[in-house]
């Protein structure tokens, strides 16, 4: 399988592979993708491999800091933390890759910073005992994608292996926000994702709640935000008849598939709603196992999904229809939430 | 700058001043067309939904926002600043309102979500990096909510989704300085 | 340090009335700028801005219609021929390209003129004042005069003209 | 010499900023200054008198005025020393208010630079000499362009005055927008009612000529004789020959979209836009049509009746001359697709904007009256109003109001009770801006005797959800987030200019703002004409109106072109160029710049070539002042000398 995935890869990126260095880079795996979202970093470094993209994990990094550090300390934690990542990151690469979207939030923004403040620069300085490094790129793995592979070379690979899906694109928040320092695509209306999906043959319709939040990391301290937030991501998504969620976000993973038995028993609904990562659709396009690619990791079983593929079974009707099923017309609810906390 | 916290007007410019300072953002730009309401993913949570703060900003009545649940509790999805028609950075005025209570001692009624920010700091200053089940197991006990999320533990186990030894980095030596740095000297 | 002088030209149309906008919606500017008025910026003579850099302006800043906007159809299009011209002949004067700035403004852009004047009077406050040695240095004196002349007061006519 | 300056204070205005006194003192130390003296408000009545009072008292023979923006008030200031006994051109104005006394908060700063500013009017007008206007003749025919409703009445109104009008409109049909429309606010008349007997009016006319399917291709020219060329574009049909059977319609097998119903329903290659258009002349659609397309079809010539079909017709350019012109082009909808994804981005069927919904209130319209929803043709129970859809709205370059939108949900609220009386409209907004006659009261009858609920607050987010539509606002009034399950949403599109608003500026030569919509010469006291004379606008095409504003604006800009016609002949200004005919070497550099041909040769008696100015041609722009090689063509009252003593009294 991954002989054959060689061959792919080579195939797709031949002109890329010839420029030495393009389509190396530095890797920013993150806690998360060496902890709970395991599949998420086999995925990527499996997918990655087959399109002929080279991986160097940066050694040594440590944590970016996540949502806390800059909440909680005023003095700078959110950037110092990111800054040390940013100055080891180098190296001979003059980009680097962080697929989870919280570190690549976290690294940009400390990036930004760290551009607009002498005194950042200063104080990092004396932190890491030499002049700071931090001008290398940084992206994310959507954006690495929709860089080194060409939807064309991808869709004349796969061969339209995944189509019958319909594929919802979700980016959360911290992909596309705050939008003048994430850059990436449109922050109203991010569209990265979508090329590379159509390329496997899949379907992928306008999903409304692509940039809404799932929660965030209120899932801890304050689950009902979660359960609440990512319930109505699900639930649209499986309203619009989406045979699955993508992310590109190990914490929206975690608050959309890990927690959908809790939203299940919480709201007494029964959704079930794969969630994948967008490296491991891409990963099953290109014929990786699902195995490898840990499909299997996740608490919703992509089974059903799985079957689909390559039954070719002409997709499922899209939804993009309004005409109703049945005539449910219950009279509308105006829902005004009180103000005080429920 | 030293802040003075009061709920009269006059007091309460002088927050609202230092919030725009930092902020870089003006509240007088808001006309609470409550966009940033309408689709904010936690105001049912909050006591204030963000309009709101942004409506008792402009007012200087800075007591209100400063012990909000909602300065407390946003999580900067920045939903509302995506979409507020005046280009204001909404999330951003409630951070550096957060900045300001904590600087100032405001603890709160909400004591999990500091709980939890606290826990995760002092896991990565531990570490390096984070420890996922650390983590958990430290909230629960400090919340006094032993069974949180509990019924996650088999599905995280069955999934292998969890490391029993805490991943750590070579230079710790660094990390704790940096959070030396941050913490003027005190590394607790 | 004396206080900078700064010249701007602006034709009547646009920019003058651009000017004015930010005058009526009170936008406060830095007071340097003197504005003189003409019809079209295709009626600003290369010469006259060499003539004011000779007799020490700081700083020289010309403003007109959008391209395509002009009053007169096309006397920005000459103007910008012209003073990109001058703008390059400049330092072979001795005097830094930097302190002539010529660019558009609208009848509505009262926001956008209030922010050239800023911008332009910040950056020739960084620059100083001309050095004395590139007063009048001897090719720009020359040109200015071969040229356009230095006014003569007696050729005024008030006298010839029955009042 | 006898130089007098008169230092405005307006009020407060500039007096609170600029020591005026400081200023006059000042000023008396100038050379030939024999007069200065400060003034509370030089423009007023009592102002003037003592410009007028000074000027003969002491024998003035020159006046600088430092007051406001002489695009203000120079006009006014030359009559004035005009009525002292002066020629008008021997005053000069400086601008110490909107360049100096409101720009500035510190004194001395101000003050400062309202000496200098003086010192430079000086200068300058004592290098004046007198000028006088000639006088041309005008061409006493008008053009409008547009024909909606402010089109309409501004051809009507001056139609009615004996001067003969050709009313130019783009669409196959006049009306305009209001033809769209269903009822009109706040008096609920059937907008078709009272709109189509205008239509025919002006077709019927007799002073007035149609010509539809048109666009100005270009204008030269000045005021009271513009040559504009007009391309009349090729409709495949022969107006004069069609009767307006609508055979070819009907019979047509091509498919087009239907513009004027906004996309609602579908029309055909060849069509009459709706059963009341005027000329009733039907056109066709190239791009839709399978004779150009394929190249074979050929039904609508076959089944005309009049043979008025010619698929070989070409476009064709006449060139007429007018004294005045009024534009009058309208708005067209702003686009909302792009800007808001969070509505569907145009995605879903069920979004519509609210002249779609207005074509589907109309009698006349695709769904013949019934409120169908575009999805499934069922009648919508619960129907949301959204406003302020790309207005209001900086983060999408919107900044402005719509001035409409308010009054228009009003209205469809309304209608949509009537229409549907189990129906309930809910409308979002943000501030209800009713400010028309009447219109407050509108506005309460929706709330009160049609039961539409008003929230206050802009929506967020609309998704689809069980063949309904999710409408996510807020109301913060009651201080939260509101949801409501719609069956159609109707947004409240603003205004934009209409499509090539700019571009027709540009050929009129007019100023037009980042909306491109057209500019008026001042806000208050020109509000109908432009910075070009003898062009004049009316209607949305300025800026977003309702019909009784659009009307009232058509009938001013009538006013003045009547006004300006009456007089057979207009004054023409003396700023324009001239040429030391002595000293000129006949280059002819002038010439080939000059932008209005306004420069000719002329043979001397000695037989050398040198270059002359027309006056009536000259519009004073001075390019061919800079271009003439030996310096001797000139613009009066900007001359070389004016601008070089200007400069240096500045660099003192």
């Amino acid at each position: 399988m991954n002989d054959d995935s060689r061959k792919v890869s080579a195939a797709i990126n031949a002109p890329a592979a010839a420029e030495p260095g393009r389509n190396a880079y530095s890797y920013f795996p993150g806690c998360s993708l060496t902890g709970s979202a395991g599949e998420y970093d086999a995925s990527f470094r499996l997918t990655s491999e087959a399109l002929g993209i080279r991986l160097d994990e940066i050694s040594d990094w440590n944590c970016c800091g996540a949502s806390p550090a800059p909440h909680h300390w005023s003095g700078n934690l959110g950037v110092l933390l990111p800054a040390r990542n940013l100055h080891i990151a180098g190296d001979g690469h003059e980009a680097m890759v962080a697929p989870c979207a919280g570190c690549y939030n976290r690294l940009k923004n400390a990036q930004h910073e760290l551009t607009g403040s002498e005194e950042l620069r200063e104080q990092a300085a004396r932190v890491l005992e030499e002049p700071v490094r931090y001008e290398i790129e940084i992206l994310n793995l959507v954006e690495l994608f929709a860089r080194e592979v060409s939807p064309e070379a991808l869709a004349e690979r796969v061969q339209g292996r995944l189509a019958g899906l319909n594929l919802a694109t979700y980016y959360g928040c911290l992909l596309t926000r705050p939008a003048k320092i994430m850059n990436f695509d449109n922050h109203r209306n991010p569209v990265s994702m979508k090329p590379l999906l159509r390329a496997t043959g899949a379907q992928s319709d306008h999903f409304p709640f692509k940039s809404e939040c799932c929660g965030s990391y209120m899932g801890l301290a304050k689950k009902e935000i979660v359960l609440r937030a990512s319930r109505r991501v699900i639930e649209v998504a499986a309203g619009l008849g989406f045979d699955a969620i993508v992310t590109a976000c190990p914490l929206c993973h975690q608050n959309l598939d890990l927690r959908q038995g809790q939203i299940n028993k919480a709201f007494g609904t029964s959704l079930d709603m794969p969630v994948l990562y967008y490296s491991q659709v891409l990963g099953l396009a290109l014929g990786l196992g699902s195995d490898d690619l840990g499909i299997d990791a996740h608490a919703i079983s992509a089974r059903k999904l799985l079957a689909k593929i390559g039954k070719g079974a002409g997709g499922p009707a899209a939804a993009t229809s309004l005409k109703p099923e049945a005539n449910q017309s219950t009279p509308a609810s105006i829902g005004t939430i009180p103000a005080a906390g429920s | 700058m030293a802040i003075c916290v009061s709920s009269t007007v006059a007091d309460g410019a002088a927050v609202v001043a230092e919030i725009e300072r930092r902020s870089g953002e003006r509240v007088s730009a808001c006309y609470q067309c409550g966009r940033c309401t309408s689709t904010c993913t936690g105001s049912f949570a909050f006591d204030y939904p963000p309009h709101r703060i942004m409506r008792l900003l402009q007012l200087g009545q800075v007591d209100e926002v400063l012990n909000s649940r909602t300065a407390q509790l946003c999580f900067d999805c920045m939903t509302c600043s995506t979409r507020c028609p005046m280009n204001i950075d909404v999330a951003n005025v409630i951070e550096h309102a957060k900045m300001i209570a904590d600087e100032l001692g405001i603890e709160g009624d909400e004591k999990d979500i500091r709980l939890f920010r606290l826990a995760f700091l002092q896991n990565v200053r531990r570490h390096g990096r984070l420890h996922e089940a650390r983590l958990l197991t430290w909230i629960n006990l400090r919340s006094f909510k032993p069974f949180n999320d509990l019924e996650l533990v088999p599905l995280i186990l069955r999934k292998k989704k969890i490391h029993i030894v805490p991943p750590r980095i070579r230079n710790r030596r660094l990390i704790h300085r940096i959070f030396r740095e941050v913490n003027g000297g005190d590394e607790s | 340090m004396a206080e900078l002088k700064l010249i701007g030209f602006l034709c009547n149309w646009c920019s003058y009335a651009g000017a004015d906008m930010a005058g009526t919606a009170r936008m406060k500017q830095p007071g340097e700028l003197r504005i003189i008025r003409l019809p079209c910026t295709g009626r600003v003579n290369p010469l006259l801005i060499l003539k004011a850099f000779q007799q020490g302006a700081d700083g020289v800043l010309v403003s007109g219609c959008h391209p395509g906007d002009c009053h007169y159809n096309e006397g920005n299009y000459y103007a910008r021929r012209r003073l990109e011209l001058l703008s390059r002949m400049l330092p072979a004067f001795g005097i830094e390209p930097e302190r002539f700035h010529f660019t558009w403004v609208s009848a509505s852009e009262g926001a956008r003129w209030a922010d050239v004047v800023t911008q332009f009077t910040r950056k020739i406050e960084a620059m100083g004042k001309m050095s004395g040695a590139e007063q009048g240095t001897p090719p720009a004196k020359a040109s200015c005069e071969a040229g356009v002349g230095a006014p003569d007061e007696q050729t005024g006519s008030e006298d010839a003209v029955p009042a | 010499m006898r130089i007098g300056v008169f230092v405005c204070q307006c009020g407060t205005n500039i007096a609170g900023t600029v020591a005026t006194d400081k200023v006059a003192e000042a000023a008396l130390s100038m050379r030939d200054v024999l007069h200065a003296e400060t003034l509370q408000y030089t423009c007023s009545d009592p102002g003037q008198r003592a410009i007028i009072d000074a000027v003969q008292k002491k024998g003035l023979t020159r006046v600088v005025i430092a007051a406001c923006s002489p695009r203000m008030h120079e006009t006014t200031f030359r009559r004035t020393i005009g009525q002292a006994g002066m020629n008008a051109y021997m005053m000069e104005m400086v601008n110490i208010r909107e360049h100096c006394s409101w720009i500035h908060s510190d004194i001395d700063i101000a003050t400062d630079k309202a000496i200098d500013l003086v010192q430079k009017g000086v200068a300058r007008v004592r290098r004046q000499v007198p000028l006088y206007s000639t006088t041309v003749p005008v061409t006493r025919r008008v053009l409008v362009i547009g024909g909606g409703v402010a089109g309409i009445q501004a051809a009507l109104d001056i139609a009615d005055s004996g001067l003969p009008v050709t009313l130019v409109e783009r669409g196959p049909t006049i009306g305009g927008n209001m033809a769209r429309l269903d009822k009109t606010f706040p008096t609920l008349d059937c907008s078709s009612c009272i709109l189509t007997p205008r239509m025919v009016e002006a077709k019927q006319h007799e002073n007035i000529r149609l010509m539809v399917n048109a666009e100005i291709e270009q204008v030269r020219g000045y005021i009271g004789n513009f040559e504009v060329d007009v391309r009349k574009k090729a409709t495949c049909v022969i107006e004069d020959k069609c009767t307006g059977c609508m055979i070819c319609q009907e019979k047509c097998p091509g498919k087009a979209p239907d513009e004027f119903n906004a996309g609602v329903g579908q029309s055909k290659a060849i069509s009459i836009p709706f059963p009341q258009a005027v000329p009733m002349v039907a056109a066709l659609r190239k791009e839709y049509c399978r004779q150009f397309i394929n190249g074979k079809c050929g039904v609508c010539k076959k089944v005309c009746p009049a043979d008025a079909v010619d698929y070989e017709q070409v476009d064709e350019i006449t060139t007429e001359m007018f004294g005045a012109v009024v534009v009058a082009t309208g708005y067209e909808l702003y686009d909302w697709r792009e800007a808001y994804p969070d509505y569907g981005g145009g995605q879903y069927p069920d979004v519509v904007t609210s002249l779609q919904y207005e074509r589907m209130l109309s009698a006349s319209g695709p769904t013949a009256g019934h409120v169908q929803r575009p999805s499934d043709g069922a009648e919508p129970k619960q129907v949301v109003f959204v406003s302020c859809v790309g207005s209001r709205d900086e983060s999408v370059g919107r900044p402005l109001c719509c001035s409409v939108g308010c009054m228009y949900i009003a209205k469809q609220a309304i209608l949509t009770k009537e229409h549907i009386p189990d129906s309930q409209s809910y409308v979002f907004y943000i501030d209800i801006r009713a400010t028309g006659k009447g219109y407050e009261e509108f506005t309460r009858r929706a709330q009160k005797e049609f039961g539409a609920i008003y929230l206050r607050g802009r929506v967020g987010k609309i998704y689809p959800s069980n063949g309904q539509l999710v409408v996510m606002g807020t109301d913060t009034l009651s201080g939260g987030p509101v949801e409501i399950e719609a069956d159609l949403v109707v947004l409240a599109t603003g205004f934009s200019a209409a499509r090539g608003a700019g571009e027709l500026a540009r050929k009129l030569n007019i100023s037009y703002d980042q909306y491109e919509f057209l500019s008026e010469s001042h806000p208050k006291l020109r509000p109908v004409e432009t910075t070009t004379g003898g062009i004049f606008l009316a209607g949305a095409c300025q800026a977003p109106k309702d019909i009784p504003d659009s009307v009232a604006q058509a009938s001013a800009a009538a006013a003045k072109v009547i006004g300006l016609l009456s007089r057979g002949e207009i004054e023409t200004s003396p700023m324009v160029a001239a040429v030391d005919q002595l000293r000129c070497i006949g280059c002819f550099k002038c010439r080939d710049v000059c932008p209005y041909n306004a420069i000719e040769a002329l043979e001397l008696r000695d037989g050398r070539q040198v270059a002359k100015v027309i006056d009536t041609l000259c519009q004073g722009c001075g390019v061919c002042n800079v271009a003439c090689p030996p310096s001797v063509v000139s613009l009066k009252g900007y001359t070389d000398n004016q601008l070089i003593a200007e400069t240096m009294e500045l660099l003192r």
